[in-house]
């Protein structure tokens, strides 16, 4: 009760001058009704916590104790069967949610590529936006200077982003932690301010145009630009601009399946075990004869190809890429769906991007309300699962027949 | 017999402090030796030199290996100087060392270790930090790996027998699939010399392994060193306050104090040395 | 009974799933030596730890000095005058040898500092000779000795040792226990944990067995020195 | 069949231009409630909804989706940002349905040759024109340093203004074509170099709230050259993010004719002012392109967007500023583009 | 380019980096006895220009207008009501993730500062706000023509931003709060066991450090004139590198790597190109953390194998 009433004071302090006072010019108007109503809410909020905790053990025993999914194999295999089944059928089911579908995946994407980084190789990245415009910017550059198409993009971005990691990953080899961490952001601003800056060659902060994929080189326009056959004139049937989004949704789908199985290859690995001792312990590794450099080179280039795969798509989606686009707090999401998927858990990684993509979609009908709701979910995650979604289960060795 | 390292006066420094100083001393092939002393008289460090974690600043340190002879310091990277900048071959190696060179190029070289604060993967599982130490032999070959080929899955069950078998040496079959932070402290000590051992190590340095364990299984460690040398072929220098355990399995004894050998020989003799009664045991 | 110093009674500790502790129950009494010895893994160190509260003890009850002190807070407890040597150290890396005994006067406002100063200097001259180096680039066996240096800085009426002879040369260990002996002497209760059991029961007052998490025996220590089954399993 | 004909509102409503979005928002709400005070459009009523894009491509791109496949609307008043205008234009396009913008003003807007896409402001190389000529006839400049904030927008202008400037009077010096960075506040170096190059007129492409500090900075230094600048620092927050009146004294600025002048807008400002709100800016011109789209729908009797756009483009249409006519681009046939100069009471006024 | 020119250059990049070096010192506070990257620390140094130009706004209605006075109440109000948020801010989004991974505070204090800049941006509104000028002149040496200035806001913002730093090396360096936060910083289980309330450390930290961030706020926004709900994240960006480049943990280090910062971009930007300073300046920090890992005060972790 008490306590109750202590953050509900606090509450009238906080909320009090920020939303209580509004400036207007050099002035101010008050809206003295605002800040109560909201210590108000909170007073009652932290007083039904109260409840809820003082109800005693049996309860709280209750919350504890999570349940556990523990699936058989064939039960695990009928549930991804399911899962893909889904993902299939999904497009044609909600066609207003496609595009968010195609960004999710995207994101899907840029979580596996971080998730080696961070989640496996525990090296703290916070540019990893820079790989991902390595990949739009490769394409859509390819494309006007190279003429190179969607397809042949992937590659050429992959390759360029997996230098690209090798590059950052090289003089950062000596450092730890936080001053890792700095260096990474720095690196990601330094790419997206050349990006802006380089008006000649990047088109500056307007950008620069991508054609959206083909398909046997036909388009999935209403007309053709450039005189290639139209998908739907070849195959006679009415135009609709969803054919090309689908298309891209399965592009995509197809690529994220298999990235998942390069990822989960990776983590059984070598180099996986390699990446997860480093994490843990770089001088006992290093007394155990593993290279360093090459180990953690490694970890940055497969995720920053993963990354610049991610990127392709992003500017086939857009069919314009644009600085803006490769901010820090892009950056700071992928991260959060490493965190919050549960460091190195794939299905976690997935299930994080979906959510914290598709949860500003969702929170679309509050308006400017959205982001805030958005940060709030956020913290709220954290501390609900503050080691993530979904646990990691670790292989068991000892059971394999050798 | 032939010696499998030579240490020829060592000397490190940190900042005023001299840890080490004109230390000599050789370790014969196939034979257990113990370093001990007074705490703080440089033990670690001399580890720490021989496994390349610590550049020494001066003096040499020779692993032979198949008639070939490494000097330690030059894996490490050594700084260039004028001649370097006429003699290419020289300046070349210099280069590479100090490119690519470091302790884990001495680990490769065939010496390894424990610490004495133990440093397992704690959040791996006890059969996982077998298979990291072999990472250097096994096939890295990331298309192999995502298109499971033959040799990838040979590669990896070879990896698997093997820790099995380390496994089962140190007498941890039951425990494969714990999390190595979760054993007991001794199981830990066991899990880390046999992690030591699966790099194929011709000179493992233990590291006050019996530090924590109580009279049994001091025992079976003792035990256990004594079959690392007969039935596995290693060369083995053990640091250790526990007397019981040097004087049973050692054969050779180095005292070191403040940064100097002040005796060396069998235990026996080293027993009946007054110095080191007086400077490490205590008797009188 | 009589009240003793420190009383354990019927306590389980647990971490997550892990149960640790089944019911210990024990008293120390006051300017008593108390050992406690137990193979790898018995529950030596949770025991000393969730007097503590760090695992909670739950089911029963923690007394210090007659008081409750099974529910507060870790901070709370050590300011009752009770002072830990805890299994692996914990000495602070990036402060110098004289400010992490500093940080052992810290219960009382800085009381006792120079003549503790004094005091653990004179004990080991060791870290006399390093006190102003980083204690994380100590030898193992120097930081073994800021960490009972550090607990003895506050001048605790009862002072718990989780294997304070680890790592440490055979002549430091022998002085460890005769300052042991010489605390006790003053007036301090002592609760020691050794691995090196005959010693630790050479120098106590009485002693407990610590088997998967329950006390198996209890006694004078010199009837645990003779007791066939403890020369079996920890003597040797 | 939706009974009422929907008009989104696409624009900032987020984020740090979130004050633009507010003011479409306003206009188009006003001219909305009073078409269906006049008995609607075709039959039905108008709805307004507002949909953000945190002026981004790709918060426009998905916006616009949800535009087109959510909310099924008939027409688009938007975007604000010349950067979310030109990605999310596409869309529109292949699902037919009009984009007027009311303040997007990035050549590429029109160029990309969109039939769907109309706009209901000018041109940056128009009003770069208009500056370019001010600069060199009027305040007879020697030297000109060209600062923007490296927005499509910002450097959009400056470059107009810059490629005008040499063809006008190619004996002008630039002392200096530099970019600053969005939400930096200080520009002191930045001045000094533009005092050491003797510049006697500052131009710059960017909005008020660089462009108030940049100023404020300016004189604190001592720097008297002549500050001038384009339509994206109209708005009353200029004056207080330069620190006061005293500092914006004697600033020139190009802009629209003011729409708060015109004879037309009288009975609608008056009635926002009684809801207690100033028509600022570019709520006005959202105002208008509300009235062209719903003009064309009452003409076409259809919501297709490229009929709508045609039928403007040939008939024009009389709006709460006036008639405007369109050409094949969709850009307005006639700038309007004037210059204002700020006194020191804080007040800004054709000249 | 003549002697002036260069000078008043310096002058500029002084006053840029001793902005970076305020919010700098408060950031590194948090960020060396948590040992977390606080994003939400540039937040809270927004908040404080809301604060100032809100209490400012009030005394003026009040009627108060005596410029020491005025400056005196509304650098109080604006510390209290600053460090109230510090405070709940730890209470509410990182005292419940204190014992997990050392990434889960950094992603929930990514969540705090979402929430932070858009709840100033519903309740303020996202436009642009600003101060009046209070106090307006400037110290002037030279001739007419030629001459170096800096104005009286400018010079108290160095003049403070050294004080604090000293101030707070001071209380870390010297008193008994400080070595408890040093303790709880280096191992937190072991500061309990010797008596320290590691929780009421750390909400003492985030509140010395929401001072930091207030006093920052207030002679910034006096500076500058001209603020947003936005401006935290590059402020807060800004601090992190220069507390990085000073060496984390150390204040005189986040001090000088903000006068580094400041005055490479400063002079970058005079002398070179404005466009490419930024560039400039992550380079620089680049480079130099390449050739010193941890910083340019920050002491090299050394790890006893
Ligand atoms: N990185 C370092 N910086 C400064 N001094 C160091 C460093 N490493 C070791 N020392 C000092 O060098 C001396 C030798 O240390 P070392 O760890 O080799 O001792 P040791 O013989 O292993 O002792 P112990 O038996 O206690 O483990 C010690 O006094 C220690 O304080
Ligand atoms: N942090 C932890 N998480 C999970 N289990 C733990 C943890 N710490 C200890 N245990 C388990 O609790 C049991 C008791 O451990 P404890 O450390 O108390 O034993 P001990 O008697 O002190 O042994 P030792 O002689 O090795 O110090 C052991 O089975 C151990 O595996
Ligand atoms: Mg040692
Ligand atoms: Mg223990």
């Amino acid at each position: 009760m008490r306590s109750a009433l202590i953050s509900g004071l606090f509450a009238l302090a906080v909320f009090g001058p920020i939303t209580g006072l509004v400036l207007d010019g050099y002035d101010f108007k008050a809206h003295p009704t605002r800040p109560f109503i909201l210590a108000t809410l909170v007073l009652a909020g932290s007083f039904v916590f109260n409840i809820i905790r003082g109800l005693g053990p049996q309860l709280s025993v209750g919350m504890t104790k999570r349940p556990q999914l523990k699936l058989s194999r064939p039960q695990q295999r009928s549930l991804l069967a399911g899962l893909l089944g889904l993902a299939i059928v999904l497009p044609f089911i909600g066609q207003s949610w496609i595009t968010s579908l195609n960004f999710a995946l995207i994101y899907v994407l840029l979580g596996l590529g971080l998730n080696i980084v961070v989640g496996l190789a525990g090296l703290l990245d916070l540019g990893f936006v820079a790989f991902y415009a390595v990949g739009a910017y490769g394409y859509a550059l390819g494309n006007h200077y190279l003429g190179l198409g969607f397809w042949g993009a992937i590659p050429f971005a992959a390759v360029t982003a997996g230098i690209m990691g090798a590059i950052l990953g090289f003089p950062v080899l000596r450092m730890h932690g936080d001053y890792l961490a700095i260096v990474t952001l720095g690196f990601g601003e330094i790419i997206h301010l050349v990006l802006v800056n380089w008006v000649d060659f990047t088109g500056g902060p307007s950008g620069m145009e991508a054609p959206p994929p083909t398909l046997f080189g036909m388009e999935f326009n209403a007309w053709s630009m450039t005189g290639a056959p139209l998908f739907h004139e070849v195959l006679g049937i009415e135009f609709d601009p969803s054919y090309g989004k689908s298309f891209i949704y399965f592009s995509l789908l197809a690529f994220v399946i298999g990235a998942c199985y390069f990822c989960i290859r990776l983590k059984a690995s070598p180099w996986g075990r390699a990446w997860e001792a480093l994490k843990e312990d770089e001088i006992a590794c290093r007394s155990l004869g593993i290279n360093h450099v090459t180990v953690k080179l490694s970890a940055f280039s497969l995720g920053a190809m993963i990354g610049g795969v991610a990127g392709v798509f992003f500017a086939g989606i857009q069919e314009l890429v644009n600085p803006d686009s490769f901010t820090f707090f892009e950056s700071a999401i992928i991260l959060a769906i490493v965190v919050l998927g549960g460091m190195g858990s794939i299905p976690g990684v997935i299930l994080a991007a979906i959510t914290l993509r598709m949860l500003p979609e969702v929170l679309r009908d509050f308006q400017e309300y959205r982001i805030l709701i958005f940060g709030v979910l956020m913290v709220a995650m954290m501390i609900w699962r503050p080691s993530g979604l979904v646990k990691t289960k670790r292989k068991s060795y000892a059971k394999l027949e050798v | 017999m032939d010696d499998i390292l030579k240490v020829d006066s060592l000397g490190v420094s940190f900042g005023g402090i001299r840890a080490l100083d004109q230390v000599s001393f050789e370790v014969a092939k196939g034979s257990v030796t113990a370093i001990i002393g007074p705490n703080g008289a440089g033990k670690t460090t001399v580890f720490n030199c021989l496994t390349g974690f610590y550049k020494a600043s001066d003096g040499r340190i020779q692993f032979q290996d198949k008639n070939r002879t490494h000097s330690i310091e030059i894996i490490l990277g050594q700084p260039f100087t004028l001649q370097d900048f006429v003699n290419p071959i020289s300046f070349g190696r210099k280069l590479f060392y100090k490119m690519f060179g470091g302790s884990h190029q001495v680990a490769a070289l065939g010496i390894s270790r424990t610490f004495q604060n133990i440093r397992l993967f704690k959040d791996m599982t006890a059969i996982e930090n077998l298979l990291v130490a072999q990472h250097r032999s096994l096939n890295k070959n990331i298309l192999a790996n995502l298109f499971n080929t033959r040799s990838f899955r040979d590669s990896e069950a070879q990896a698997i027998k093997k820790a099995k078998e380390w496994l089962a040496i140190v007498g941890l079959t039951a425990d494969a699939d714990r999390l190595a932070g979760e054993l007991p402290y001794g199981h830990q000590r066991r899990l880390e010399i046999a992690r030591a051992m699966c790099t194929d190590a011709k000179l493992i340095c233990l590291d006050e392994p019996a530090a924590g364990l109580n009279h049994n299984e001091t025992k079976d460690l003792s035990n256990l060193i004594s079959r690392l040398r007969t039935n596995h072929n290693v060369t083995v220098c053990v640091i250790e306050h526990d007397m019981s355990l040097v004087m049973e399995v050692s054969d050779h004894i180095i005292v070191l104090d403040h940064g100097n050998v002040i005796a060396r020989g069998t235990p026996t003799e080293i027993r009946n040395n007054p110095v080191v009664l007086k400077a490490y045991l205590g008797e009188e | 009974m009589d009240q003793g110093v420190l009383t354990i009674d019927h306590i389980n500790a647990s971490y997550g799933p892990i149960q640790a502790l089944h019911g210990v129950s024990l008293t120390i009494k006051e300017g008593e030596i108390v050992s406690l010895i137990g193979s790898n893994g018995a529950g030596k160190s949770t025991l000393l730890m969730s007097i503590f509260g760090n695992p909670r003890a739950q089911g029963g009850k923690v007394r210090l000095f007659g008081e409750d002190i099974t529910s507060l807070p870790t901070h709370q407890i050590a300011k009752k005058g009770i002072a830990l040597v805890p299994e692996g150290r914990h000495i602070f890396p990036k402060m110098t040898v004289e400010e992490n005994l500093k940080m052992g006067t810290i219960v009382n406002q800085g009381k006792y500092e120079a003549e503790g100063l004094a005091h653990v200097y004179e004990t080991f001259p060791r870290l006399k000779e390093r006190k102003d180096q980083r204690a994380g680039t100590l030898s193992g066996g120097e930081q073994q000795m800021l960490a009972i240096g550090r607990a003895l800085m506050s001048r605790p009426k009862i002072l718990l040792l989780d294997e304070p002879s680890l790592g440490l040369a055979p002549i430091i260990v022998k002085d460890i226990f005769r300052i042991l002996k010489e605390i006790s002497a003053t007036g301090t209760t002592i609760f020691l944990v050794e691995q090196n059991a005959s010693q630790a029961l050479k120098i106590a007052h009485r002693g407990y067995v610590l088997v998967n998490g329950k006390v198996k025996l209890k006694g004078n220590s010199a009837d645990l020195l003779n007791d066939p089954q403890v020369k079996e399993a920890y003597l040797g | 069949e939706s009974k009422t004909i929907k008009i989104a509102v696409a624009g900032p409503h987020t984020g740090p231009y979130a004050a633009f979005g507010e003011q479409m928002l306003k206009g188009a709400e006003k001219a909305a409630q009073n078409i269906n005070k006049a008995g609607g459009v075709l039959g039905k009523t108008l709805e307004i909804v507002k949909v953000d894009d945190e002026c981004k491509p790709m918060g426009a791109v998905n916006a616009a989706n949800e535009i087109v496949s959510k909310y099924k609307a008939n027409a688009v008043v938007g975007h604000f940002c010349s950067a979310s205008t030109i990605p999310a234009s596409k869309t529109y396009m292949s699902h037919n349905v009009i984009m007027v913008t009311p303040a997007s003003t990035n050549p590429k807007v029109t160029e990309r040759k969109l039939p769907n896409v109309l706009r209901m402001c000018g041109r940056d190389d128009q009003q770069g024109q208009v500056a370019a000529r001010f600069i060199s006839q009027d305040l007879k400049a020697k030297t000109v340093a060209i600062v923007h904030d490296k927005t499509t927008y910002g450097r959009g202008l400056a470059d107009a203004m810059k490629e005008s400037l040499s063809k006008v009077a190619p004996m002008v010096k630039e002392a200096l074509f530099e970019g600053i960075t969005r939400g930096d506040k200080d520009f002191n170096t930045l001045v000094t170099k533009i005092k050491a190059k003797q510049a006697d007129v500052v131009y710059f492409g960017g909005l008020h709230s660089e462009a108030g500090p940049l100023l404020k900075q300016m004189r604190q230094q001592g720097l008297k050259a002549h500050f001038v600048s384009g339509d994206g620092i109209v708005s009353n927050d200029f004056v207080t993010a330069a620190g006061g009146s005293q500092f914006v004294d004697g600033v020139y600025v190009t802009f629209g004719r003011d729409p708060l002048k015109y004879d037309t807008t009288k009975n609608v400002v008056a009635s926002f002012k009684q809801d207690g709100y100033k028509p600022e800016g570019y709520t006005l011109y959202a105002y208008a392109s509300v009235e062209a789209i719903v003009a064309a729908m009452q003409s076409t009797k259809s919501t297709k967007g490229v009929a709508l756009a045609n039928w403007l483009k040939t008939n024009g249409s009389n709006t709460i500023m006036g008639p405007k006519k369109w050409d094949k681009l969709g850009d307005l046939t006639k700038s309007d583009y004037v210059i204002y100069r700020w006194d020191d009471k804080g007040n800004y006024n054709e000249i | 380019m003549d002697l002036y020119t260069i000078g008043q250059q310096l002058i500029n990049g002084l006053v840029l980096g001793s902005t970076y070096g305020l919010i700098a010192v408060g950031y590194t506070m948090v960020y060396g006895i948590i040992g977390m990257i606080n994003f939400a620390h540039g937040e809270i140094y927004m908040i404080s220009a809301y604060l100032t130009a809100i209490c400012l706004a009030v005394l003026t209605w009040m009627g108060i207008t005596w410029i020491p006075i005025t400056i005196l109440l509304v650098l109080f109000g604006t510390i209290i009501f600053t460090s109230i948020y510090g405070f709940v801010i730890e209470r509410v989004a990182y005292k419940p993730l204190r014992g997990s991974s050392r990434l889960t505070p950094l992603i929930s204090a990514i969540g705090m500062s979402l929430i932070l800049q858009n709840y100033v941006m519903v309740s303020q509104g996202a436009r642009n706000q600003a101060v009046p000028t209070l106090i307006e002149g400037a110290i002037t040496i030279g001739s007419e023509q030629h001459y170096l200035r800096i104005t009286y806001v400018q010079l108290g913002m160095i003049v403070v931003s050294f004080l604090a730093m000293a101030l707070l090396t001071f209380i870390i360096g010297k008193t008994s709060l400080g070595r408890a936060c040093r303790a709880t910083q280096q191992d937190m289980m072991m500061a309990r066991l010797l008596g320290i309330n590691t929780d009421n450390i750390i909400s003492s930290v985030f509140v010395i450090g929401s001072i930091m961030a207030a006093i920052a706020g207030l002679l910034i926004t006096f500076n500058y004139g001209s603020f947003d709900f936005y401006i935290g994240f590059k402020a807060g960006v800004k601090a992190f590198t220069a507390a990085v480049l000073g060496g984390i943990g150390s204040l005189p280090g986040a001090m000088l790597g903000g006068i580094i910062l400041g005055m490479s971009e400063g002079l970058f930007s005079g002398f070179v190109n404005s466009d490419y300073k930024d560039v400039f300046a992550f380079s620089l920090l680049v480079v130099f953390l390449i050739f010193r890992p941890s910083g340019l005060l920050g002491r090299p972790e050394v790890e006893k194998v």
